[in-house]
C-alpha cells in the first residue's frame, strides 16, 4: 500500500498545527484530532491550502461516558482523492461550537441537525431551531441518555394481544426448577445489556 | 307508492356500486410504501382497471392511502388531509408499520397503530406489500363498500372525541382549523 | 414596480414534490424569491434505532433509508463494518454487489425518468419507464427474495448465491431495456416540450458546485468529472471499464442527459460483471450474530448512488451495538442548501421539475 | 425562433406501441408466480422446531413471541414453546430463518394478508398455515448459516504420546479459543433442562464469551462446587440437546466449563472469586457418609447455609469415585485437591480413614447428627461368574484403578484383556496402556452399543487399544501357579429382540478362541455395600434393585436418612451425584429448619 500522499499531508498538517494528532488510518484516510478552538482555522487551512474543498460529511458522536461530544468533519480532496477526517471533542454539559457555514454553506444544514439531535449550540448560525422534529419537548433524541424504547412505550399505543408471550429461558428454568441467581441473570443473551 | 325501504335499498346498491367503481386515491406518499404505488398505478399492474387512480387534491379523492409509518409530524398533516376529504372516504393502512409499528416499533417519532388516530377500513400486510397485495387490498375495500361495511368515515364522526383525544396525545401543538363536514 | 410577495407551501401533500416533504416558497408573481426546505415528515430515527440494535439487526433497517435505491445503504454498512473488522470479502461477492448496485441504479433512473417527465406533463413516460422498471424488480425478487427491500448485501459478502441461470435472465432484461432506450429518447429526451422545459432551468453555477457540496449527476451536469466509482474505487469498479459522462450547463437538461448516459453505462457495467464474475464463495461468515462484537474503530465509506456520494460514518466502541452510524445521503445537501439556492428565480411550475432533477429524496435527508 | 421539428414529431413514434400487446399482469385474474426465494409469510415445521427462541432474539422488530401451543410440552431438548409472528411488526427480512438452528422456520410464497381487523395480524407459523410446507420458498438451507456450526477443535496429546505418561490428554482451550467457542452459543438454555444439576449454562458461557471469566466461575459455583471436575469428565447430556447440534457440532459446554474453572488455579483464588454468602451457624448438625461428589456437594451447600457438616470418609483422600475411579490423565489429583480445599475453607469438615461400621458405628453418627446423608457409591464390583476368576492376575477394574490412582504397584504384565464396555472398562484399558501393556477389550455387544462415551472409545483406539466386540468370555485359564494364562471367549451374534428392545448377543456355538494374557480386568459393573447400616434401620429403608429409593429431595423412607449418588440414581455419573447432593441440601434444610418452626 502506497501511503505517500497521505504521509505528505500528515507532514504538512503537523508543520502548521503542532498540537494536531495526525494518524493515517489507511489509504485515502487521514484522521486529525485537534483542540476545538483550532478547528475553524484548521478547516480553512485544509480548504484553502490543502485542497480539501469538498465537505462530505459533518457528524457528531456522543461519548456519554467521557461526558463529551465529538464533532467529526469529513473533507475530501478531489485533487488527491484523499479524505481528511477532523475530530474534536467538546464539552457535553454546555455544548457550544462556532458555525463553519462561511466555509461551506451546506454546513448550515448539518449544524441545524446536530443542534436539534444533540443540543449543540452553533454560534453564528441563525437557522438553528426546528428542523426535523416538530414540537419536541424531551431531551435531544440522539443523545445516548435518551431512551427511545422507553419514550415510544410511554407515548404511543401498542397493540395488545401479545401478553401470552413467554421467555424460553424462564420457561425451561421454571419447568426444571432451576433458580437463576440475580448476578447470573444479567449474563443472558436474551436480556438487553444494561 | 313505492315502498321507501325498497327504494332506499336500490339507491344503496347503486350508490355503493358507483362508489366502489371509482376509487380516487389522494396523492400523498406518507411513507416508504409510496414506492410500490407507481408500479401499481402504471402499465405493469394498471390499477386503473379497477377505477383506481390518483387525485392531486384531497377534495376530489375517496381513498387515503397511508403508505406505511406516520411520523407525528406527518400525522398532523394526514389528519388535516383526511378531514378535508369529502364523503365517501376510506382509509387504507398499508404495510406492517400501520398495524403495530412495524420495524419502527421503538422509534420516538412514529405512531404505531394507525387505527387509534384515523378510522382504517382495510389493512394490507407486508413490508412492503407487493402491487398484487395492494390490489387485493383495494378489492377487499371494494367488497366492503359493496356490502356497505366500509363505514370508517361514519365511525370517525361518531367517535370524533375519542379520535381527537388520541390525536392530541401525540400532536403536542394543535394548531389546525376544524374542517366540519 | 415590485410585486407583492406571497408565501406558498408546496407540499407535503402535493403530487409534484419528490416524496413527503415541503418547500416553503416566497413568490412574487410566479417567480420564486426565497425557498425554504422543510423536512422531517419521514423521520424514523434510524440512527437512534441502530444504536439500540445489535450489529446484525442493523442490517435489515438500513435499506429503508432510501426507498428507490436501497442497495447503496446495505453495501455501505457492510463495507464499513468490514473495514473496521478487517474482514475479507470473497471476490465473487464483490462482483455480485456491483451487479446489484448497478441494477438498483438502473431501476432508480427509470423511476426518475417517470418522475422527471411526469412533472413536465409527459404522462406516457411514467407508464413506460416505471412499467419497465418492474422487470428489474423481478430480477431482484429472484435474486434476493424481495422486490423493493432486498436485504441482500450484508457484512462479509452477499446473502445468497445467484440462482441457476440468473445471469442469462439479467442479460435478457438488459437487452430489453436497451432496446427500449430509443423509445425513451423519442418520447422524452428528444421531445421538444421536455427540452424547452429543461434547458436553462435550475442552473447550478459551475464555479460554486464543488464548494456547495454538489455530487453525483448534478455535479457531472456542471461539466465536472467526479464519481466515487473513479475517485475511490470500491468493490471491483477498478476492474471494470466504463466512462463517466459529463455535460456542460448545470441545468436540468444536463443532469437529465448525464443520467440518460449513465443508464447505458450501467448496462455495460453489468455485462462486464457477468462476463468477469469468478466462481467460488460468496460469503465470508461473520460470527454468531448474538455475540458479534465489532472491534472499536471507525470508518467512513461511500458509494456512488444514483444521486451522488452516499456515505456512512460508522463508529464502533467494541460492543454488541454500534456507537454511531451516521448516514450521508446525497440529497442531504441537494435537497436543502442547494435546492434553496437554485430555486431562487425559478418559476413555480419548475419547482417540482427542479426537485426531480436533483433527485431530492427526503427519507435520506431526515432518515 | 427555429422550430425543433424533430423534437415535435419524435414523440409521435409512441403511437407504434399501440399495436403491441400490453404487458400488464391482470391480477387477480391472472397470477404471477413469485420467485423461488420469495420472502412471504412464515411457515414453521412444528415437529422440527425445538422452541429455542433464537428467532425471537434475533428479530430487531420484536415481532416474534414464543408461546405455548397445544400439543407441545416442555421436555428434554424442547422448550415446548413455538414462535408466533406479529405481522404488524414483521419486515420479512428473514433473519429469523437464517438464524434458526433447526431449519424449521422458513418463509413461503404466500404474501397476501388483507383484513379490516387490525387485531388479526398475529400469525403462528405452522398452525395458521398447516399447508405451508408445500409453499416454502425462502429457507436457510439455501444460504450459509448465520450460526457457527463448527466447533473450535480441542487440542489433545498425540495418541502414542499419551500412553507414555499419565499427563492430561485434553489440553484445554486457551483464552482466544474459549471466547470463540463461547460465542457460538445462542443462549436458549435448552441444555439446562437435561443437566441433572440445571447449571446456568447460557449465562456462564455468555460471561466467558464476554471475557468475564470470574463471573463465569461465580455462576458455575452457584450450584456446582465441582465445576472443574465436571469440566473435565462430565458425561455432558447438555451437549446432546444443544440447539446448535441439530445441524452442527454442539457448543463445547464441558470444555468451556473446564476453561473457566481452571482459571482459578488455587483454593484461595476460588474463594476470592466466588465469595459466596455464608449464613451464620444455625445450630443444626449433619453427618455425611462418603466424600464422593454427592457428599461433597451437599456438605458445601449445607455449610454455606449455616449447618455444621462432617463427612466420614473411609479412605485417606476425598473424592470417592472421582478420586479413585477416574484415571489421572482425565482428572489430575491436584484438581480435586484444589476443589476440596476450597470447600474445606468454606467450613466442610472431612474425617478421613473413618469407615462407618468399622471405625465408627452408624448409631454413633445417628447420635451426633440430626440428619445423615449416605453417599457411599458403588464400591462392590460384580463378578464375571466364570471359572478362574479368582486366579492371580484377574483383577476388578475399580480395584485396579484405585491402586493405580493411589500409586500402589500393580503387576499386570504386558498383555491385558479388559472385559466390559462402559467407561470404567475403557479407563482400565487406557490406564493399562500407560502401564505398558497391550490391551484388548472384549465386549458382549457391538461397538455402537457400548455405554462408554464415544470420545473415550475413540481415544482408546487412538492409543492402540484393540476393541473386540461381540465376544463373550467363557473361562479364564490359569497356569500351575494359579496365575492367569489365557482367556477363552466365544464370538456372538446379535439376535433382534422380538419385543423391540435392543438386540441381545448369542454365543455362536463352536466359534471359541483363546488369547494368551498376563492379566484379565473385569469391568462389568458394581453394586453397593450396605452392611454398615444396622439391620433394624436397613429394614425400614426401601430399596429397589440394589439402590435406595428416595423422593425428589433425596429423602429415604426413614425421614432423617438421605441418600445420594450412585446408590440413589440410575445414571451413575458425577453430575447426577452432584445433582443429588444439591437436592439433598434442600431436603435436609426443609427437614431441620421446618422442625424448628
Amino acid at each position: 500500500m502506497n501511503l505517500e500522499k497521505e504521509n505528505k499531508f500528515a507532514k504538512q498538517i503537523n508543520e502548521t498545527f503542532h498540537s494536531a494528532v495526525v494518524k493515517v488510518q489507511r489509504e485515502r484516510r487521514i484522521i486529525v484530532e485537534l483542540r476545538s478552538d483550532l478547528i475553524p482555522p484548521f478547516l480553512s487551512f485544509a480548504k484553502e491550502y490543502l485542497s480539501f474543498i469538498h465537505m462530505a460529511h459533518y457528524s457528531c458522536v456522543d461519548w456519554l461516558e467521557e461526558n463529551k461530544f465529538e464533532l467529526v468533519f469529513m473533507l475530501w480532496s478531489y485533487e488527491e482523492d484523499v479524505m481528511l477526517i477532523v475530530k474534536t471533542k467538546i464539552d457535553r454539559e454546555k455544548p457550544e461550537f462556532v458555525t463553519i457555514k462561511h466555509l461551506w454553506p451546506q454546513a448550515e444544514t448539518y449544524e441545524r441537525e446536530i443542534h436539534e439531535m444533540y443540543g449543540v449550540d452553533f454560534k453564528g448560525n441563525d437557522r438553528l431551531g426546528e428542523f426535523i422534529l416538530e414540537d419536541w419537548d424531551d431531551l435531544p433524541p440522539m443523545r445516548r441518555d435518551f431512551d427511545t424504547v422507553k419514550y415510544a412505550g410511554e407515548h404511543y399505543f401498542t397493540r395488545p394481544g401479545r401478553e401470552d408471550a413467554q421467555d424460553v429461558r424462564e420457561t425451561i428454568a421454571r419447568h426444571s426448577g432451576e433458580e437463576i441467581p440475580d448476578f447470573a441473570k444479567k449474563y443472558s443473551i436474551r436480556r438487553d445489556e444494561e | 307508492m313505492i315502498n321507501d325501504k325498497y327504494a332506499n335499498k336500490i339507491v344503496d346498491i347503486i350508490q355503493n356500486f358507483a362508489r366502489k367503481s371509482s376509487l380516487w386515491v389522494v396523492a400523498y406518499g406518507t411513507g416508504c410504501g409510496a414506492i410500490e404505488i407507481p408500479p401499481t398505478m402504471t402499465s405493469r399492474y394498471d390499477a386503473e382497471r379497477f377505477g383506481i387512480r390518483g387525485s392531486a387534491t384531497p377534495r376530489q379523492a375517496d381513498v387515503l392511502l397511508i403508505t406505511g409509518y406516520l411520523s407525528t409530524k406527518t400525522l398532523k398533516r394526514v389528519i388535516r388531509t383526511y378531514e378535508q376529504m369529502q364523503d365517501p372516504k376510506y382509509v387504507i393502512g398499508f404495510g406492517s408499520c400501520t398495524i403495530n409499528g412495524g420495524m419502527y416499533w421503538d422509534s420516538y417519532n412514529t405512531i404505531k397503530a394507525l387505527d387509534q388516530y384515523l378510522p382504517v377500513d382495510v389493512f394490507i400486510n407486508g413490508c412492503m406489500p407487493r402491487p398484487e397485495a395492494v390490489i387485493s387490498g383495494f378489492i377487499k375495500l371494494q367488497e366492503l363498500i359493496k356490502e356497505g361495511k366500509a363505514n370508517g368515515a361514519q365511525k370517525y364522526k361518531e367517535n370524533l372525541e375519542w379520535y381527537r383525544e388520541n390525536q392530541r396525545k401525540v400532536i403536542k401543538n394543535w394548531k389546525m382549523p376544524d374542517y366540519n363536514w | 414596480m415590485r410585486e407583492k410577495e406571497t408565501t406558498l407551501y408546496l407540499g407535503p401533500q402535493h403530487p409534484g414534490v419528490t416524496g413527503n416533504m415541503m418547500v416553503k416558497l416566497k413568490v412574487a408573481g410566479d417567480t420564486v424569491v426565497k425557498a425554504e426546505t422543510h423536512v422531517g415528515y419521514l423521520h424514523r430515527a434510524f440512527e437512534k434505532l441502530m444504536e439500540v440494535r445489535s450489529w446484525m439487526q442493523c442490517f435489515p433497517i438500513v435499506c429503508r433509508i432510501c426507498v428507490p435505491e436501497p442497495d447503496p445503504n446495505e453495501e455501505n454498512l457492510a463495507r464499513a463494518v468490514e473495514e473496521i473488522e478487517g474482514r475479507e470479502v470473497p471476490e465473487r461477492a464483490k462482483y455480485i454487489r456491483v451487479m446489484v448496485l448497478e441494477l438498483a441504479r438502473m431501476a432508480s433512473i427509470l423511476l426518475w425518468m417517470g418522475g422527471q417527465s411526469g412533472s413536465a406533463g409527459l404522462y406516457t413516460m411514467p407508464q413506460w419507464s416505471v412499467g419497465d422498471r418492474d422487470y428489474i424488480l423481478d430480477l431482484f425478487e429472484e435474486l434476493t427474495g424481495g422486490r423493493v427491500y432486498h436485504m441482500y448485501i450484508w457484512p462479509g459478502g452477499v446473502r445468497r448465491d445467484l440462482p441457476e441461470g440468473f445471469e442469462d435472465r439479467v442479460l435478457k432484461t438488459l437487452d430489453y431495456l436497451e432496446s427500449r432506450l430509443p423509445d425513451y429518447d423519442h418520447l422524452m429526451f428528444e421531445n421538444a416540450i421536455f427540452q424547452k422545459r429543461a434547458k436553462g432551468v435550475g442552473v447550478i453555477p459551475k464555479e460554486k458546485a464543488l464548494e456547495w457540496g454538489v455530487v453525483g449527476p448534478p455535479l457531472r451536469g456542471c461539466g465536472i468529472k467526479h464519481d466515487v466509482r473513479i475517485d475511490e474505487p470500491y468493490e471491483v469498479y477498478d476492474k471494470l471499464d466504463f466512462i463517466v459522462p459529463t455535460y456542460e450547463g448545470g441545468d436540468v437538461w444536463a443532469r437529465a442527459m448525464v443520467r440518460r448516459q449513465e443508464f447505458e453505462q450501467s448496462i455495460s457495467i453489468i455485462r462486464q460483471v457477468i462476463e468477469k464474475m469468478p466462481k467460488g464463495d460468496y460469503y465470508n461468515k461473520v460470527p454468531n450474530p448474538f455475540n458479534w462484537i465489532v472491534p472499536p474503530g471507525e470508518a467512513y465509506v461511500k458509494t456512488e448512488s444514483v444521486r451522488g456520494e452516499f456515505g456512512y460514518y460508522v463508529v464502533s466502541d467494541g460492543s454488541l451495538k454500534p456507537r454511531r452510524i451516521h448516514v450521508r445521503g446525497a440529497a442531504y445537501v441537494h435537497g436543502v442548501s442547494l435546492l434553496e439556492k437554485i430555486l431562487v428565480g425559478a418559476n413555480i411550475a419548475d419547482v417540482s421539475f427542479i426537485m426531480n432533477s436533483l433527485g431530492v429524496c427526503p427519507p435520506e435527508i431526515e432518515r | 425562433m427555429a422550430v425543433d421539428l424533430k423534437g415535435i414529431l419524435s414523440p409521435f413514434s409512441a403511437l407504434k406501441q399501440g399495436v403491441k400487446p400490453p404487458h400488464t399482469v391482470r391480477f387477480p385474474r391472472e397470477k404471477k408466480e413469485t420467485a423461488e426465494r420469495y420472502r412471504g409469510l412464515h411457515f414453521n415445521d412444528l415437529e422440527e422446531c425445538i422452541g429455542c427462541g433464537s428467532c425471537a432474539t434475533i428479530c430487531q422488530n420484536e415481532a416474534i413471541d414464543m408461546i405455548k401451543i397445544e400439543g407441545f410440552e416442555t421436555k428434554d431438548g424442547d422448550s415446548g414453546l413455538r414462535p408466533r409472528v406479529d405481522n404488524g411488526r414483521c419486515c420479512w427480512c428473514a433473519l429469523c430463518v437464517d438464524v434458526c438452528p433447526t431449519g424449521s422456520l422458513s418463509l413461503t410464497k404466500d404474501y397476501i394478508y388483507v383484513t379490516d381487523d387490525p387485531n388479526a395480524f398475529l400469525w403462528t407459523p405452522g398452525v395458521d398455515n398447516p399447508d405451508g410446507k408445500e409453499k416454502i420458498s425462502f429457507t436457510s438451507e439455501e444460504g450459509k448459516p448465520l450460526l457457527d456450526y463448527q466447533r473450535i477443535p480441542m487440542r489433545e496429546l498425540e495418541g502414542m504420546e499419551r500412553v507414555k505418561s499419565f499427563a492430561e490428554v485434553v489440553l484445554g482451550y486457551d483464552e482466544e479459543e474459549a471466547r470463540k467457542e463461547a460465542a457460538r452459543c445462542v443462549g436458549c438454555g435448552i441444555c439446562t433442562e437435561v443437566c441433572p444439576v440445571h447449571m446456568h449454562i447460557p449465562e456462564y458461557i455468555f460471561a466467558i464469551g464476554r471475557g468475564e471469566d470470574e463471573a463465569a466461575i461465580k455462576i458455575i459455583y452457584d450450584n456446582n462446587p465441582l465445576g472443574e471436575t465436571c469440566g473435565k469428565v462430565c458425561t455432558r447430556r447438555c451437549e446432546t440437546v444443544c440447539a446448535i447440534s441439530k445441524r452442527g457440532e454442539p457448543v463445547a459446554i464441558r470444555w468451556l466449563k473446564r476453561y473457566a474453572t481452571e482459571r482459578a488455579n488455587n483454593a484461595d483464588l476460588i474463594e476470592e472469586i466466588v465469595n459466596p454468602e455464608i449464613l451464620p451457624p444455625n445450630g443444626h448438625s449433619v453427618g455425611i457418609i462418603g466424600a464422593g461428589p454427592s457428599g461433597l456437594t451437599a456438605a458445601y451447600y449445607l455449610s454455606l447455609r449455616g449447618f455444621d457438616v462432617t463427612i466420614y470418609e473411609a479412605k485417606d483422600k476425598p473424592g470417592g469415585m472421582i478420586m479413585y475411579g477416574i484415571p489421572k490423565y482425565r482428572l489430575p489429583l491436584e484438581s480435586i485437591e484444589k476443589q476440596v480445599g476450597y470447600m474445606q475453607k468454606m467450613g466442610v469438615k472431612i474425617k478421613y480413614n473413618t469407615a462407618v461400621g468399622k471405625d465408627i458405628t452408624f448409631n454413633e453418627i445417628k447420635e451426633k447428627h440430626e440428619a445423615v446423608l449416605i453417599g457411599i457409591g458403588f464400591e462392590k464390583p460384580y463378578e464375571l461368574g466364570i471359572n478362574g476368576e479368582d486366579a492371580e492376575g484377574s483383577i476388578q477394574a475399580i480395584n485396579f484403578l484405585r491402586m493405580v490412582n493411589s500409586e500402589r504397584p500393580v503387576d499386570i504384565g504386558d498383555k491385558v484383556v479388559v472385559v466390559g464396555g462402559g467407561n470404567v472398562a475403557i479407563d482400565a484399558a487406557r490406564v493399562s496402556r500407560r502401564l505398558g501393556a497391550e490391551v484388548t477389550i472384549l465386549y458382549r455387544r457391538r461397538v455402537e452399543d457400548m455405554p462408554a462415551d464415544w470420545e473415550e472409545i475413540e481415544g482408546a483406539e487412538d492409543e492402540g487399544v484393540v476393541i473386540h466386540p461381540q465376544a463373550i468370555p467363557l473361562e479364564i485359564l490359569t497356569d500351575e501357579n494359579n496365575h492367569v494364562k489365557a482367556i477363552k471367549y466365544a464370538n456372538a451374534e446379535m439376535i433382534p429382540d422380538p419385543n423391540g428392545g435392543r438386540p441381545r448377543p448369542k454365543i455362536i456355538e463352536g466359534d471359541e478362541h483363546i488369547i494368551e494374557v498376563t492379566a484379565v480386568i473385569a469391568a462389568i459393573g458394581q453394586g453397593a455395600d450396605y452392611s454398615f447400616i444396622p439391620e433394624d434401620i436397613m429394614e425400614k429403608i426401601e430399596t429397589k434393585r440394589g439402590r435406595i429409593v428416595v423422593n425428589e429431595k433425596q429423602q429415604t423412607s426413614v425421614p432423617w436418612i438421605f441418600a445420594s449418588g450412585d446408590i440413589a440414581n440410575f445414571r451413575a455419573d458425577a453430575i447426577s451425584a452432584i445433582a443429588d447432593g444439591y437436592r439433598a441440601v434442600k431436603g435436609i434444610e426443609e427437614l431441620l429448619l421446618k422442625k424448628e418452626k
